[in-house]
């Protein structure tokens, strides 16, 4: 599509005040890690299992660790070196604290322990890396498949289930599979281990989870010769335990989002911010593409009204995703289409903000998202809905599409409703292929405009976070209609002020050698 | 329940109480001519597409009942499932004037008349308090119900002077709700469940009665659930008082608070 | 939208190849009167029922003129000389004859029959613009609605079920409603008489069910308050009766097309070049728009092959209208959305050729048909392709607009489907509502391109029609990849030579007072 | 039938030698669990849309046996209808192993193998007559099997130097085809139906075949019957040797012609 004319001058500036009120919170935080920090250098680390309460060994071990007052110093060293006084893996380390048996105290050698810790770190981001080439070469060699990439989601609550379906859908065109999380697992402050077939809404993020889809998916990529990407929740209470599961498991992509935490699910501010960092870096090295959920913004406010808190919220996200390492085709910025289908023009203003938002981040992996809030019963008029939003994707130059179901009001998807949506999207795509490439609005026009105003508005909004800092701002209500404070939100409990020598291996490595 | 609901309501009322003996009155789907039964249907079989399986879809629409069925669209999908639409011809009929809805029986008023009622009957501010339980997050219905702003158009209880309205908001657990309805003497406790999968939400909503039951306030608070695949009748059959479905606006709810509290304290 | 660049001089060279074709048809065809012309005067000098066994009296009359040799001469001057004689009216005519009471000759005062013959038709004419007003008055009163207007069928077969659907379409927002004629009626050498309930695919096109059905969407215009539009078919064996029987009931548009009967009936060529010449008459004086047919083409021929036969035809069918004094908005000039939907890029050809089509008649009541031959009993997939022939429509500016159906390729419509269908228009068009005005297409692009070679090849078509003579062309299949011979098909033994004092009032009255 | 068709009859008739007896195979219609038996209705009563018309929809799915069915939309429509969308889990389930659909019997080949075949077996060009018979106007169809073009890649009859096509064309009398069909001493007789509404293609053909019957000349022809609504079941019931529905090509309708041929002037 043509370009709009838009102020570059509005962009940068939008930017500018974007990067300074990521930096303020970034600083403001990085004297604080967190019990899921940790639990995932832990799991970096190498320790696995649950005890016989299928409490995750790496929760039992951060219990103690905070019982011996030790979390300040960050777990890794400390683990570190009791593997080296006991000749213990971290495992093992783990297995003995979890039996009682083994009660964790600073490292007589504190150099030394960081050493291990170190040499520990190198090799998991030895592995990460060699999951990371595995992902490349097979791309290679099957080759990319063509954008706006067919993302479809799965969510039986059940991972065989799942793995039924997510075949079927490869097979049937899908590029991307995601692995609904099952309701509530967010709120978890652990993550639960080994394969499950209990969800509801979702299937458990598990690590075994992830092994199972991901060995599912390379067998039937093989099989129709296409890679296909799998996508999980990088989000909640968890999200840097699963960024590194994730990293582990050569998983591509990770809803992970610097807000969505603290707004729709009453995280506490400090902790997600926190955890976002830690995740994103992980996410970051493995080179695995996160999405944000700016889209869900729309399903509480008004799409057509609060547009410019999505795009405010995307150059928020840009910034925190820079300072974890993240690259532009790694950030697949969410929006959506969400305007109220009754609305005159709606198309045209959703063509204003898919454009707007192409534009100002012509490098970054978009991720759109299809009409949900007004999706209705009506599985008729929701087929079409869905269509719309697929002309508008493919007219816009997307990257990530998530697929519209138009049983959207009324079940997590059946296999024939994605069967059908594929069918939709690839004949919408077929028949406008070249459409983009032919299409220019009018100068001065309503679209034009429309993409004017928000910018205009995009550049007011993030100036005043950028005075009251993003917590105040939060705490107004600024996104999504919802008001959250700083000490409010479930996991503040799981925050934790670093002590002057807190050590952690990975970011030195993880930030240095991301991709 | 909204206004023009109720007016049918009040229709078929009037009508049960003029002849007590309703002539039956049979319906059938209509495609294009009466009682031609015409239905379309589509599924999806865990086998490969053949003319067996097309024969298997053709006999599954025989058992339900359906004269001529015609599979007009099969294809497969892949991985040993296929896709089907049909058309067919439904045998079965029902008879309209048997069919009596469990309605909650009350008359929308507005707000206005609301709150004069409310002043006049309670003489005090009626106390709501609402959440969204258990592993549900989905808080656009009960806002919509309680908050300020309403939706559609129809401002939502937080709006209504003689209510005090309390929105715990998202993910809220029955305890907590529980403990808070105490606390703040609710006459009424509104909950909200969206989340339906393999019914989470009968589990969620039949822990919380159970809750109110043990703690022995069950019968002093007006108990409404609400959400999209919430009906009356469900709602009854779980011991609630009332159930709202889509559609529903805060008007609705607080006309049956009102209304049932009137009744239960004037009784 | 913005003008796709087009010659100027390639569009006039087509114009003038294509009037001089028809004109050349007119003047070949000028010598002849076919039998249902006569009957169609007949009909509208007042004769009507049908005899014992259902045999149409204007039949029985026109057979005993042929028996008696008169029909050279024209039917209304030799029938308005047995009025005057025997002091009857033309039914009373028409009934004595068919009980075998009387036996017509020529007139004794062939001039003061021919003045009487004339009084009766101006009688008739000022009935038929009677009724124009009338559609004017009610027009004017509730307004026109936005085009493209949605034009609906009802095709139950009975016209008493025909009133039930149309009602609720009308309800639903449709602006026209055509009652599609049983299937084989075209081939009937008479119009069936009364209300009927046994239509196959269809409902009988008699006088009577035009009168139901006519009241019918009065009433229901009126309490929508919105003008209904009737539409019927004119074609076939009967075209001149039904444009006669039209014009009195106060139809508003008629399928009408100059060659459709030849190619899709096998009906006779002259038969039905002499017929159309009438009946398009008798429906530019009651005002009525016709609706040509070269939508049909695409089913038998390919819809990106043959779009240049399309627009070739189009500008046949525009010179013959105006020979029988259409006005530009009178022409419902068809065309269809009906390329493969899996061919790439098929929607920017679409656009193409609806566009090039508009802009080549930039005055006419364009009728624009949706998917019919790529649909298939995917019904969702259907709903969609109707979608993307809505967003066409209301791009390029098209005029009557009639819905696709989901089940296209399963039954005539179920009430459900023309709602949902009705439903499917309405959101694209309102969310569209503008779009039109902000599209422009790239210049010297694809779509561009497209529309250019269409045009090219339609002049060049053209040309070629013009050297050979359009029965000659018909002949090699030039349309719907369909061959017919002058002497071949249906209905040649109703074409009779005229007289030299051949009379009939209708053409002066007419022609003259066309609006 | 396609030559993918043909492959799966031959899978299923050595099967079916191999063990008389075959094991039950029952399958339900598949959402998102094996079993789970959901499947989407949609219809219209003649009713104007209130709670117990939605509910007589509800009803009408439990008669038709679905477990839980959930009425997902209803929407008035006007004059007195309503439209409704509904989910429900179907509990009836079929037994594949029972199912063997009526299949003409032969293996799809090419046109070469095909001309091949006439002239080894006939040892003179196969004659075909086919029409699109009386008010049905439909050509696309036969024209596809007969014409030299053909359809999707697959040339027509017209094409194969062993075959004599004759193609009628729309709206041909039934008397008129049998006429040509004697005249020109057909060995095949091609007909197409497309228009089915109130079962129309069912009188025509019937009419026919009593027709053929009439003249005395049923037994030398192989008549055969297509269209998107015709299935081989139906054809066999009609009395007609074979019939083809969507998707068919000349080679199919020819190889079973040529066995058919064979069949008969062997036995
Ligand atoms: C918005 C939305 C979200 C938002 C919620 C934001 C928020 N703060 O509410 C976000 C993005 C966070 C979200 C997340 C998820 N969602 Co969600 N979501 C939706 C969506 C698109 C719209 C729901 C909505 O807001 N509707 C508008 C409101 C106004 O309508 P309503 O809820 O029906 O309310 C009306 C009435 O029902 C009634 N009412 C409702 N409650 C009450 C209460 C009382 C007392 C009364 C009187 C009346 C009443 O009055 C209201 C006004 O008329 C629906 C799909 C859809 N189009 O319906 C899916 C949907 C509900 N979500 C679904 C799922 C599965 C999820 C997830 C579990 C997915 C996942 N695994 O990640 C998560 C987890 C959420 C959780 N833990 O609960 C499924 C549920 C499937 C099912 N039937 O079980 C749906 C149907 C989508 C789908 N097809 O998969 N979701
Ligand atoms: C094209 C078309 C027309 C064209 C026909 C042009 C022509 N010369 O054929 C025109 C515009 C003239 C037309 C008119 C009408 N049509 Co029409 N038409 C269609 C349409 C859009 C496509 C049919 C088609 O060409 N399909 C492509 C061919 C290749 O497929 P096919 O016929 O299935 O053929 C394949 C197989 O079935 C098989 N096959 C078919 N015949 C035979 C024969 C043999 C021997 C063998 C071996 C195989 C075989 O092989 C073929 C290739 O694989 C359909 C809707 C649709 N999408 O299906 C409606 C449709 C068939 N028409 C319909 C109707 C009602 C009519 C009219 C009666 C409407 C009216 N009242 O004006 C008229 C009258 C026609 C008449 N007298 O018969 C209805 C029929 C409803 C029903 N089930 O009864 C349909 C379904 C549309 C609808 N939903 O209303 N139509
Ligand atoms: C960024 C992000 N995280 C997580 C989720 C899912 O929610 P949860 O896993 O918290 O239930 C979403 C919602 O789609 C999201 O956009
Ligand atoms: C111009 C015209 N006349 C007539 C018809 C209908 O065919 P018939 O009435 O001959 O069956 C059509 C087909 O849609 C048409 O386009």
């Amino acid at each position: 599509m043509s370009q709009l004319n838009l102020d570059q001058g509005q962009i940068d500036r939008a930017r500018e005040s974007a990067r300074r009120i990521a930096h303020r919170v970034f600083d403001d935080m990085s004297q604080y890690t967190t019990t899921t920090v940790e639990r995932a250098t832990l799991r970096l680390m190498g320790v696995d299992g649950v005890d016989d309460n299928q409490i995750p060994l790496p929760n039992r071990l951060v219990a103690h660790l905070q019982e011996q007052k030790l979390l300040a110093h960050g777990a890794a060293s400390v683990v570190a070196g009791a593997m080296a006084e006991h000749a213990l893996t971290a495992q093992q380390v783990a297995e003995a604290v979890a039996a009682g048996k083994l009660v964790l105290a600073r490292p007589k050698h504190d150099k030394a322990a960081r050493q291990s810790a170190e040499a520990i770190a190198a090799k998991m981001c030895e592995h990460i890396a060699a999951q990371r080439a595995v992902r490349s070469q097979q791309i290679d060699k099957v080759g990319e498949a063509r954008t706006p990439w067919l993302y479809l989601i799965v969510a039986t609550g059940n991972i065989f289930e799942d793995i039924v379906q997510a075949r079927a859908a490869a097979e049937q065109g899908a590029d991307i599979v995601a692995v609904i999380r099952s309701t509530g697992q967010s709120l978890l402050d652990y993550v639960p281990y080994g394969a499950t077939t209990e969800g509801f809404g979702g299937t458990y993020a598990t690590q075994e989870n992830f092994r199972l889809m991901r060995a599912a998916l390379d067998e039937v990529g093989a099989k129709i010769g296409r890679y296909i990407r799998l996508t999980n929740y990088c989000s909640g209470l968890c999200m840097p335990e699963i960024a590194a599961m994730g990293a582990m498991e050569r998983l591509d992509m990770m809803l992970n989002d610097s807000m969505y935490g603290i707004i729709f699910r009453d995280i506490n501010m400090k902790r997600t911010f926190i955890d976002q960092f830690f995740s994103r870096m992980v996410n970051a090295y493995a080179g695995i593409i996160i999405n944000t959920g700016e889209d869900n913004y729309l399903t509480t406010a008004d799409a057509f009204d609060a547009a410019h808190t999505v795009l405010a919220s995307q150059l928020i996200n840009e910034q925190f995703a820079y300072i974890s390492g993240l690259k532009p085709d790694q950030m697949g910025l969410g929006h959506a289409f969400e305007i109220n289908p009754d609305l005159e023009n709606g198309f045209l203003w959703e063509v204003a903000h898919a454009q707007l938002v192409r534009q100002v981040f012509p490098e970054a992996c978009l991720k759109y998202m299809p009409p949900t809030k007004h999706m209705t019963g009506n599985i008729f008029r929701g087929h079409i809905q869905d269509a719309l939003f697929n002309v508008v994707s493919t007219l816009t130059g997307q990257n990530i599409h998530l697929l519209g179901m138009m049983t959207e009001a009324i079940h997590t998807p059946f296999i024939q409703d994605r069967f059908l949506a594929i069918q939709n999207a690839k004949y919408v795509f077929g028949t406008m292929r070249d459409l983009h490439d032919e299409v220019e609005f009018k100068a001065g026009g309503r679209i034009e405009s429309r993409a004017q105003q928000v910018l205009a508005e995009t550049v007011g909004i993030l100036a005043d976070i950028e005075k009251i800092g993003l917590p105040a701002a939060i705490g107004r209500g600024t996104f999504a209609d919802i008001s959250r404070t700083m000490d409010g939100g479930k996991g503040l409990d799981g925050v934790i002020a670093k002590s002057p020598d807190y050590y952690n291996p990975f970011p030195d490595l993880m930030l240095a050698g991301a991709n | 329940m909204s206004a023009d609901m109720s007016k049918h309501l009040t229709l078929h009322t009037s009508e049960t109480v003029a002849e007590n003996r309703v002539e039956p009155n049979f319906v059938k789907p209509y495609g294009d001519t009466m009682n031609d039964g015409r239905v379309q249907l589509s599924f999806t079989l865990p086998v490969a597409l053949d003319e067996n399986a097309k024969e298997a879809a053709r006999q599954l629409a025989l058992e339900m009942g359906f004269d001529e069925p015609a599979v007009v669209h099969a294809e497969d999908m892949g991985q040993g499932f296929s896709f089907y639409v049909l058309y067919g011809q439904c045998k079965h009929r029902v008879d309209l004037s048997r069919i009596k809805v469990a309605k909650p029986e009350f008359e929308t008023l507005d707000k206005d008349a609301i709150n004069a009622l409310i002043a006049e009957k309670m003489g005090r501010k009626m106390v709501v308090v609402g959440a969204c339980i258990e592993t549900d997050a989905h808080t656009v219905g009960i806002d919509a119900i309680m908050n300020m702003k309403g939706y559609n158009g129809h401002k939502g209880l937080e709006s209504y002077h003689e209510v005090r309205a309390i929105n715990m908001g998202a993910q809220v657990d029955s305890e907590e709700l529980v403990a808070r309805a105490i606390e703040e003497q609710a006459d009424v406790i509104l909950v909200s469940q969206v989340v339906t999968q393999k019914n989470i939400h009968l589990d969620n909503l039949t822990r919380l009665s159970d809750l109110l039951e043990a703690e022995g306030i069950r019968d002093r608070v007006i108990l409404v659930v609400g959400g999209p695949r919430i009906s009356h009748e469900l709602a009854k059959e779980l011991g609630y008082d009332a159930g709202f479905g889509t559609k529903s606006y805060a008007e609705d709810v607080a006309s049956f608070a009102i209304n049932e509290w009137i009744k239960r304290h004037t009784a």
